[in-house]
């Protein structure tokens, strides 16, 4: 285990951009959010949370992963390689970093997403634990502990004031430590001791949590059952039919696939997409979800039955972004709370 | 250029492959017969599955593959103009090269459940595409197989696709039965008219077999309901189901009932597969 | 006045053909573009006309439209008011883009890049003048960098 | 408002007792102080629930479109911007006036939970109440006493109407005209007096924040199209990809398509999840069309024309550039 002292974060900052492409939560305009460091930005790691989930870093909003040209009756296809180089993503909460591996489930099983598997295994991903979680978190409720390093993490860190604890937990964590080493020195007992305090103090924060009671294992029943329920006429009378949830979401990861048109040549490139969206699932010949309320119904079945079926955990991290921002405060704790027969 | 045939190359990027021949089955149905650029399929597959083929700068789209597996040459895809993307591809020529990847999704089980079994197609309109391709396969492989009733219905005698196959191949064969029907009295139609469910009861067939189905949502729920009127038993029929996919793969998340992805786990269910899922298709 | 001509000495413009995309009205000024072809009036071939019913046929999206796939100008042309062969088609077009003008310049676009005029199928001349000065103009401010999809290629 | 908020009880009650109406819009409270959502309710018992506070913010008309496919009479609560973009989707033929039974509520400015949070006041916050011109914050320590304009959202502090310019019923006395302190087109004469690449640098940089979620579009009285050009995968125009210029054109043609037909209730602003200032696309709208054509308030008169549907012989001529004539 290590300490980083805050006073060395601008020479850790350049020290690592200079190796890696580096992506800190960066404060612009009064926002935070996860954004690729250069000299000058202002980086914010204080902020519980950054506006949107740091899920673009791994699967970015739009990529372009074919280019064609016509002649004629002659196609030309060439694939694009992303020239992306290592990166590290400092300062990832608990619920974020659990998110990777949700998405990593659909993304990396069979057949494995190449594009998504290179840019996944190009990151070290360094948390960042939640000393101060806020009133609209509930990761406890998905078993998820704000305190400790999350699965799948390379490197764990707290804030200690005014320095960070560091703790490289994986192979690739272990390289990343030895490189900027000179820069960290050795924990301490006292750091080791004032880290379960820390800890300690986080876990009784979470239990105080306005929303620490929510658990989705209420929603009981069959399949069918949860789907054909009268709580989604109610609920989904209220969405707006925007993908705001689904674009800041950190597990939400549905994509479309467009092309762009330019003459005879073009690109062809994938973007994430809503199941909240009208056009979502529409075909030549029809659509089978024409309203709101079947899309919105798939959204939150998606996240609290189909994907535990699939893949044995609930595709929600207890975030809070959607709580925060949906324009008409509809969101999953809403519909955990009525489908567990409350309200 | 593209090399698909490497296991790092992305599972999105299409090869490509050439229209060697071009085959106008109806108004709005043409049968694309596809190969390689330097000769041979683009990939083997199994009876069901699909391919998804790729114009750009339009799209992509999935279809079934028509053709059967035993079929060493070439795909074949039947294709009905409905969209854009089949639009611009009715207006291709023999020598147009497009892009396709695949094959996606399981297939009809003709290697276990249906291996020995009495088997009855039952085919509406463009429906009949991906049973082409189970029916060619039992057809060369026809010691394998019991009897085989095919039941095919279309709006108009002009409707029916692959006409060789339906008037000539398949009635000529040992134990085999093609049912035609169409939906209203046409000039110069001598053959059976009326909706296929209506017909499967007239047929009065034994209910000793496996039932392969595929065709309009509205017909398909109107014979489930005649099957079952009849005692066949969910057990025993298979359909294939179509849905807006994107990525052929299971991931972009679209073409999901419940929780089954038809371009993963399907698109070929058994009846009683389907009952626990969400009537959302 | 035509551009082919003409020497520029700014560096950076030295090459750059512009490429002007003019919505030009069927019954006058599309007539007029006729008439300044067979007068034999110059006007430069980099003007690419896409002939409408009625400029107010041209949707914005039209406009936007070009600019992303690159046009370095966009011209609108209809007939004089008072003469629409509708009556009163190219009255709504200067409403409309008298706004969308203004809006395009409000998000960073330089007003010469987005022209509209009006020109009469009897004023071969002025169609040529029109599309010469807007050639000329946006060639001083080189290629249309701001509305550009960065994917697009000539 | 609390006073007021036990008459949107009893009046919702009423209406569903005597059956006026088979379904009430209103607000209804959730788990936190700043969760007051929109509440469809048709049961008399379910409108003990209903609330009426400093964070109803939610607009509900343009709800009705949805709700009045179904045959029902409806009751809808609405504030002075609310109003305004009901008579907007009257215009538009979206609604049904004989349908609606609006319940009016002036509006003393909402609240907005943002600026709490920034001010380090949202921590352990219960409840906030408002008075007056004054907003009471409530933890469990106690009380703290702001003045409310510091922390109503911006658009309320340029709101030219907040009471209800329609309604069948009227709620409460109408509030003050407040609107003077902050100049209306302050924010769009600061963008004017840029150059043009100072401009197009400010717009890229808050277009590039844009995740192409549609909030902005789908919570707009303005944008009731029953297919948006932006869901028609056959327009041809629906560019998803995360570049500038796709960007752009959404937010231009997003702006433009309610040119005269905003009523400027700044809602793009608000729900935007990653803050873009979209309302300063459509009040440049608003400032050109009041510069050339006239004021014209959308919404506030269904009956008049709206700029764009209509032209003068006069109106001002921007593109003549050479006199009329010649060869």
């Amino acid at each position: 285990m290590k300490v980083l002292k805050k006073e060395k974060f601008p020479q850790i900052w350049q020290a690592i951009n200079q190796a890696y492409e580096l992506y800190l939560p960066i404060e612009k305009d009064d926002r935070v959010n996860f954004a690729q460091w250069t000299e000058g930005e202002t980086v914010n790691l204080e902020a519980l949370k950054t506006e949107i989930s740091p899920k673009d870093v791994i699967f970015p909003q739009s990529e372009t992963y074919l280019k064609f040209e016509s002649d004629g009756k002659k196609l030309q296809l060439e694939s694009v390689e992303s020239e992306n180089r290592e990166y590290v993503l400092f300062g990832v909460r608990s619920c974020d970093a659990v998110s990777f591996n949700l998405i990593d489930n659909v993304f990396l099983r069979e057949p494995i997403d190449r594009l998504y598997e290179k840019r996944r295994n190009k990151g070290t991903i360094v948390s960042l634990a939640c000393s101060e979680p806020e009133e609209n978190c509930f990761c406890s409720s998905f078993q998820i502990k704000p305190e400790e390093a999350s699965p799948g993490v390379d490197v764990a860190a707290w804030d200690l004031g005014d320095k960070i604890l560091w703790k490289p937990v994986t192979e690739k964590g272990q390289v990343l430590t030895q490189k900027f080493a000179q820069l960290m020195e050795d924990a301490s007992q006292q750091d080791q001791e004032e880290l379960i305090k820390l800890q300690n103090a986080i876990k009784e924060k979470v239990k105080e949590l306005p929303l620490a009671s929510v658990d989705p294992k209420v929603i009981k029943g069959e399949l069918k059952e949860i789907f054909e329920s009268k709580v989604w006429d109610e609920l989904s009378q209220s969405c707006l039919g925007c993908g705001a949830c689904t674009y800041i979401c950190p597990t939400c990861h549905c994509y479309d696939i467009q092309d762009f048109a330019g003459g005879n040549c073009g690109e062809r490139f994938r973007c994430w997409d809503s199941c909240m969206f009208s056009e979502f699932t529409l075909m030549a010949h029809g659509n089978p979800r024409t309203t709101q309320k079947q899309r919105f119904r798939q959204r939150f079945m998606h996240k609290l039955v189909y994907y535990p079926n699939n893949h044995g955990s609930y595709a929600c991290v207890g975030c809070g972004r959607c709580i925060e921002k949906c324009p008409v405060n509809m969101n999953i704790v809403k519909v955990i709370k009525r489908l567990g027969g409350e309200g | 250029m593209s090399c698909s045939c490497h296991g790092h190359v992305d599972p999105l990027v299409p090869k490509i492959a050439v229209i060697e021949h071009i085959r106008k089955d109806t108004p709005d149905v043409t049968t694309f017969r596809v190969v390689n650029p330097a000769g041979g399929k683009s990939f083997t597959s199994l009876p069901g599955q699909c391919a998804m083929i790729s114009v750009p700068p339009i799209g992509e789209a999935m279809f079934s593959i028509t053709s059967s597996p035993t079929e060493e040459n070439f795909l074949e895809l039947s294709i009905k103009k409905c969209g854009i993307v089949t639009e611009y591809l009715h207006g291709l020529e023999v020598g147009s090269e497009i892009g396709i990847r695949g094959p996606y999704g399981n297939n009809f089980p003709v290697n276990d459940e249906l291996k020995g079994k009495d088997l009855l197609f039952i085919a509406g309109g463009i429906g009949l595409a991906p049973l082409r391709s189970v029916i060619n396969y039992i057809m060369d492989k026809r010691d394998d197989y019991g009897k085989v009733d095919i039941v095919y219905g279309a709006r108009t005698p002009d409707d029916l696709v692959h006409k060789e196959d339906i008037f000539n191949n398949w009635p000529n064969r040992l134990a085999t039965n093609v049912f035609l029907t169409v939906d209203r009295e046409c000039e110069g139609w001598d053959g059976h008219v009326g909706f296929v469910p209506q017909y499967i009861k007239e047929l009065g067939l034994d209910t000793n077999k496996v039932v392969l189905i595929c065709g309009p949502p509205i017909m398909i729920k109107f014979v489930l309901q005649g099957l079952e009127e009849i005692g066949f038993k969910k057990e025993q029929i298979y359909t294939t189901f179509e849905l807006r996919m994107k990525c052929g793969v299971g991931k972009c998340g679209r073409c999901n009932i419940g929780d089954k992805y038809v371009c993963k786990d399907g698109p070929v269910f058994r009846l009683d597969e389907i009952q626990r899922l969400p009537d959302e298709y | 006045m035509s551009l082919e001509n003409k020497q520029i000495s700014s560096e950076n413009t030295s090459n750059f053909k512009p490429l002007i995309v003019a919505f030009c009205c069927n019954w006058c000024s599309y007539a007029g573009a006729d008439l300044a072809g067979t007068s034999r009036l110059n006007y430069p071939a980099n003007v690419k006309i896409i002939k409408v019913p009625c400029s107010c046929r041209v949707n914005p999206n039209f406009v936007l439209r070009a600019f992303q796939r690159g046009a370095d100008g966009v011209v609108i042309a209809g007939c004089h008011p008072g003469d629409c062969h509708y009556t009163s088609g190219n009255y709504y077009t200067r409403r409309r883009f008298t706004l969308m003008k203004n809006l395009l310049e409000y998000v960073g676009l330089e007003p010469e890049r987005f022209k509209v005029d009006w020109i009469s199928a009897g004023e071969g001349n002025k169609f040529a003048a029109v599309m010469n000065e807007a050639l000329e103009q946006v060639h001083k401010l080189g290629p249309n960098r701001k509305l550009r999809d960065a994917r697009w290629k000539r | 408002m609390e006073k007021i908020a036990n008459k949107v009880r009893e009046t919702a009650r009423l209406a569903l007792a005597n059956g006026e109406v088979n379904k009430i819009l209103g607000w209804k409270k959730g788990d936190f102080w700043y969760d007051s959502y929109p509440a469809f309710i048709t049961e008399e018992e379910g409108t003990a629930s209903l609330i009426w506070d400093s964070f109803c913010v939610a607009n509900l008309s343009k709800y009705l479109i949805e709700q009045l496919k179904e045959d029902i009479k409806v009751g809808v609560f609405l504030k002075g911007c609310d109003a305004r973009a009901f008579n907007q989707l009257l215009k538009d033929n979206r609604v049904d006036r004989d349908k609606v039974v609006i319940y009016g509520l002036p509006c003393p400015g909402m609240i907005d939970p943002e600026k709490v949070k920034k001010a380090g006041l949202a921590k352990g916050l219960l409840d906030v109440q408002k008075s007056e011109d004054e907003v009471v914050f409530i933890t469990k320590e106690g009380e703290q006493k702001f003045s409310a304009r510091e922390f109503a959202y911006d658009k309320c502090l340029t709101c030219q109407y907040p009471n209800p310019v329609v309604y069948d019923e009227l709620l409460a006395e109408e509030v003050e005209r407040n609107n003077t302190t902050e100049y209306f087109y302050q924010d769009v004469e600061e963008i004017e007096k840029m150059s043009p690449d100072e401009r197009f640098a400010y717009w890229v940089e808050q277009f590039s924040k844009c995740i192409r979620c549609n909030a902005c579009r789908n919570v707009c009285p303005a944008c009731s199209c029953e297919k948006c050009i932006f869901d028609n995968s056959k327009a041809n125009v629906a560019g998803k990809a995360k570049v500038d210029s796709e960007e752009q054109f959404f937010h231009i043609v997003r702006a433009y398509h309610v040119a005269g037909r905003c009523v400027d209730c700044g809602e793009c602003s608000r729900v935007c999840p990653v803050g873009i200032p979209l309302a300063k696309l459509n009040r440049k709208i608003i400032k050109d069309i009041t510069e050339f054509y006239g004021e014209h308030n959308a919404g506030v008169n269904p009956s008049l024309d709206a700029p764009l549907e209509t032209f003068k012989l006069e109106d001002i001529d921007p593109f003549e550039t050479r006199a009329k004539g010649g060869k």
